[in-house]
């Protein structure tokens, strides 16, 4: 494992601004970023990443390549929450298990941001279509779960189940309807929409994600206290899977013949965590299953275990595999 | 003056629209919401945590007739039960205007 | 202990600042506030809207001697009529400190 | 009229993200920009478009092109108003119908600024006063609707009215100050100035009203259930108006002798109806109005209506004179 | 329904912390908060700056057995008569679930 | 004193925004910048004054010079506080001299950054380190002024004092430990990390800077009420101490020989008065003490002299001295 790589990686200022956000809650200072701050930017991240893709996506046009991403990319989203599923199960009641393997089986859009930073440093191209590759995986494990649960437990609220509203859960929550809307927007708008927005979606990008990373810091810290309750079982499978679906996702996109920068984002969604989508459909679709463990799951710990450690420790396998 | 029962809701955000829904159907006449509250309970502690959304709490006031109150928060028992929250009821006048 | 009547005022944000003033008028010793609270009552749902700030109401909370109250929803009475929103009153103990 | 420039327009981001926010509201996602981010949002817009105005200003020196157009603009921002009364007070209580006109006879800047970025993209100049024009036409209207309706109504209230109140409201309100306040300082602080603040006022100003145009659009979508009770009259009205408005700005244009650009922006001004300024002002001087009538019919048919349609309508008009 | 006792306190956003320990160390179950809110008391009129923060008041509201009341009130009282704020008791009925 | 220097400070956009801020509250304009938005705002000018600081730190090595910098800025940031009490005290209880002479012991970050603003404009250098002398003089006023408070006073709330909570609020408050971390950040993320984050710290930062200053003139206006009840005595001093500060300030930097750009910051930091870290510390420390007397001497007094008067003044002199 490359530890230049590492270095450089923990060197980035986004990563500083994380540990800054931990610190902060370490020697009890007062410093938070006030309410709706943190929603705002986590809009304006998606939006820029959204748009960004967009025009990446246009500008390459449809190829086999794009088809045979965006296929892998359902394949995993869909098969990682069933066998997190059946995991979790053997410790857990239906409600948290299902809701944990959504979260797992979902993406961090925050995760890609920061794995493409890493690449551009290191002057890796990858495929704007990525970005579609991870649109697209942010909601089958939402449905998946939701499935499941209902399949595996005897429904206490007698409420009817509403494909309808399960659809527009996984669908249409905010999260995944902007970064789509902004695919799409981005794709349409062409050269000349592209070129206005860059100052917004790309100059000043860099300093939006140091600010969202700083209240991530904070909240991760905030929570980490409840993972006593979760235990050493959850907190071990929070390093673990990502570990694991990192494994079964670098042979699969060598397979696939993926370039580098493609195969590395590939792993990267498959390895990271969902707290923003999942938490908030999971919450609507599953309120028995307890947030106080599935949010500081990925948040404090998956999160930046993958920031840290896992981003450098996938690419170094990459980079070994494809060069 | 008229006598009316204040009934105070607090929910969790996500599960706010659900609770406005069974109020309209429980046919109250108005209610106030506070959004973005936090607090602490069974459920252990929300807030400081802006990013999900998910520990994040609403607060739902309504005044209504002394004679509706069974209905409202009967309907409302089961949410309740399921997503957490408390539900208050007291004694008010209501400025006729 | 001391008892004391505590009014609930709701009110579009914009005739807040009047309220405000007829509360001091009236010579309440103090009140709180808080913005940007949505509601539903006769004239329609609010808030959601953001952007006029016109859907928007203001809760006031104002703790004072039982022996003032009539003055004071006295005064809020024309401004409420004109403007809508409600006003509850009700019973608590203030603590002396 | 140009289906090219239709297309055009109708691909900008801007517009698309105003699609975006309806079409959110029409899938039930429960995509929404949290308060007070849509005030902030509008206070930059507002403080751009003065600040880029003065500059302007400032740049072009006083001629009488100038001080035509100013003159025009007042003309046009008074006559409206009283028109548009006695046309609704066939139909509606007074309060309504002084509202409504007051709306109608101010102009909405969100509408301006679309309308420049037409221009930017089909490299068609418009002078800096055309921001002091619009400046100058949010108020007259406020004062003309709350003097037709003393004087149109038996005063149920018993409170004295009050000249100095109606002012303030009229010209100090917040949007109407933060213009007025930025023109002016964009005028006195020179090139120097202009240039430390082009990245904030200019370059990241697109990704702003992107934002901004999301947020309206969720608004509008979530508004258009008042239109029932606003009824087929006031509905026909909110697309009529602007028509006839424009019907009358463009020959005034031609006769004043005004260049394509300043009469296209003089027109769009005309057309547009007010969804901030106004309404805050009615709320506060005519509180009897029902904001449910007229803040859905700027909100949700005038605004789209003209950047959708009478935008590239008006500018087709425009250019079939003026060349 | 069960009679529960409604504690609200308004006091100091700088101070909410403490307040909040207090509660815990008094054994309450749960409480509710509301963040930046403004108002007028004794110490002037709050709000209209979020600069400082120093202005800015949260509102505090914790339901509790009756029998608890005493024992929270009076662990309040020394800071609310440090830090300023205020605190209402009133009657209230919890809906159990 | 150079009446050029004072027109051209004097149209530079921020502080005509500041004045824009005062005159919405004269004429009773409903203008406002919504919570938490300045809260934002003055967090993220922290961020980027830290980080390009440590950006200019990590540029510039460690030299003798800073260190003198460094103690220079220490010393004043203790020696104000203490002479500060006593002559407060005579006039005033000891919470309430405690609390205003931490208020001028410690610095104003936006004080400092218009101040840099305008030797920017004229084209004058200065150290890099600057940035961390000012990180350095917020804490020191705290803890002596809180000192100086439990040793005069009898302690009413019978609690236990602990030096844990006082360092806590003097190091770790908010304010002070976002600056602090981001002038780390800043030195170790190299020149990488400054390039990408640039348009968000250096371009957008004066836009930022006006809207702030658009909220201080509002929230000094609103403030100055409050001096009436303040009185003579304290306005008064809230104009000479500046004065006095800078009296001791520029002979020291005369002395200890740092360059023009340098002395004058740093007579700015010591004339400076805090009103964002210090009367959060002391609404902590020092609760008996009336934030209606400090706050407003600092905002609506001390602040506006310095950017007004003070700092062409200053400059005038050090530029009389130094060349
Ligand atoms: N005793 C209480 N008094 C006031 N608010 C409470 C109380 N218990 C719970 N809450 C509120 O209700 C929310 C949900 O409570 P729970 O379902 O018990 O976790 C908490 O986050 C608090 O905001
Ligand atoms: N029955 C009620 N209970 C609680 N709040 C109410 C009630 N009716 C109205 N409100 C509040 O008062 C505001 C104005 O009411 P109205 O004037 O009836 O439209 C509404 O937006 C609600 O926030
Ligand atoms: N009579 C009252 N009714 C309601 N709230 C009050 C009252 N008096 C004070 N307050 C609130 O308590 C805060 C602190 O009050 P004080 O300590 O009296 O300055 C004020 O800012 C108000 O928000
Ligand atoms: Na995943
Ligand atoms: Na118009
Ligand atoms: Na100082």
């Amino acid at each position: 494992m490359d530890f230049n790589l590492l270095i450089s990686n923990f060197l980035n200022p986004p990563i500083l601004f994380f540990f800054l956000g931990l610190a902060a809650v370490f020697v009890k200072s007062d410093l938070e970023i006030p309410a709706p701050i943190p929603k705002i930017l986590s809009l304006y991240l998606l939006f820029a990443i959204g748009y960004k893709g967009g025009v990446g996506l246009a500008a390459g046009g449809l190829q086999t390549q794009i088809v045979v991403v965006l296929v892998a990319a359902v394949v995993m989203a869909t098969f990682v929450p069933l066998y997190a599923f059946f995991v979790l199960r053997r410790k857990l009641p239906v409600a948290d298990a299902a809701a944990i393997a959504a979260t797992y089986g979902s993406i961090s859009a925050v995760t890609f941001i920061t794995a493409a930073a890493l690449l551009e440093k290191l002057g890796i191209a990858y495929g704007g279509y990525m970005v579609a590759a991870m649109a697209l995986m942010e909601s089958p494990a939402i449905i998946v779960a939701v499935l499941l649960y209902r399949l595996s437990s005897v429904d206490r609220s007698g409420a009817a189940f509403s494909w309808r509203e399960l659809c527009r859960a996984a669908f249409f929550n905010g999260s995944v309807f902007l970064i789509m809307g902004s695919l799409v927007i981005g794709a349409l708008s062409g050269d000349a929409g592209a070129k206005t927005l860059k100052p917004f979606t790309n100059d000043i990008f860099a300093g939006g994600l140091c600010f969202f990373l700083l209240d991530m810091g904070i909240v991760a810290a905030k929570r980490l206290g409840d993972l006593r309750r979760a235990g050493a079982f959850l907190t071990a499978f929070a390093i673990l899977l990502p570990l694991i679906n990192a494994a079964l996702a670098i042979p699969l996109a060598y397979v696939w013949g993926l370039s580098q920068g493609d195969a590395f984002m590939f792993t990267i969604l498959c390895a990271s965590a969902s707290y923003i989508a999942v938490p908030a459909a999971m919450r609507l679709s599953i309120p028995e299953a307890n947030p106080s463990l599935y949010v500081p799951m990925s948040l404090a710990i998956t999160f930046p275990f993958n920031i840290i450690a896992g981003m450098s420790l996938y690419l170094a396998i990459i980079n070994y595999f494809w060069s | 003056m008229m006598p009316v029962k204040k009934i105070e809701i607090i929910i969790n955000e996500i599960g706010l629209l659900k609770v406005l829904k069974l109020l309209d159907a429980a046919g109250v006449s108005g209610y106030t919401v506070i959004k973005n509250t936090t607090g602490k309970g069974e459920r252990g502690l929300r807030g400081g945590d802006e990013l999900t959304g998910v520990f994040t709490n609403s607060y739902v006031m309504t005044a209504c007739p002394p004679e509706k109150v069974t209905a409202v928060v009967e309907s409302l028992r089961p949410t309740l039960k399921q997503r957490g929250g408390v539900c208050l009821v007291s004694d008010a006048q209501w400025l006729i205007h």
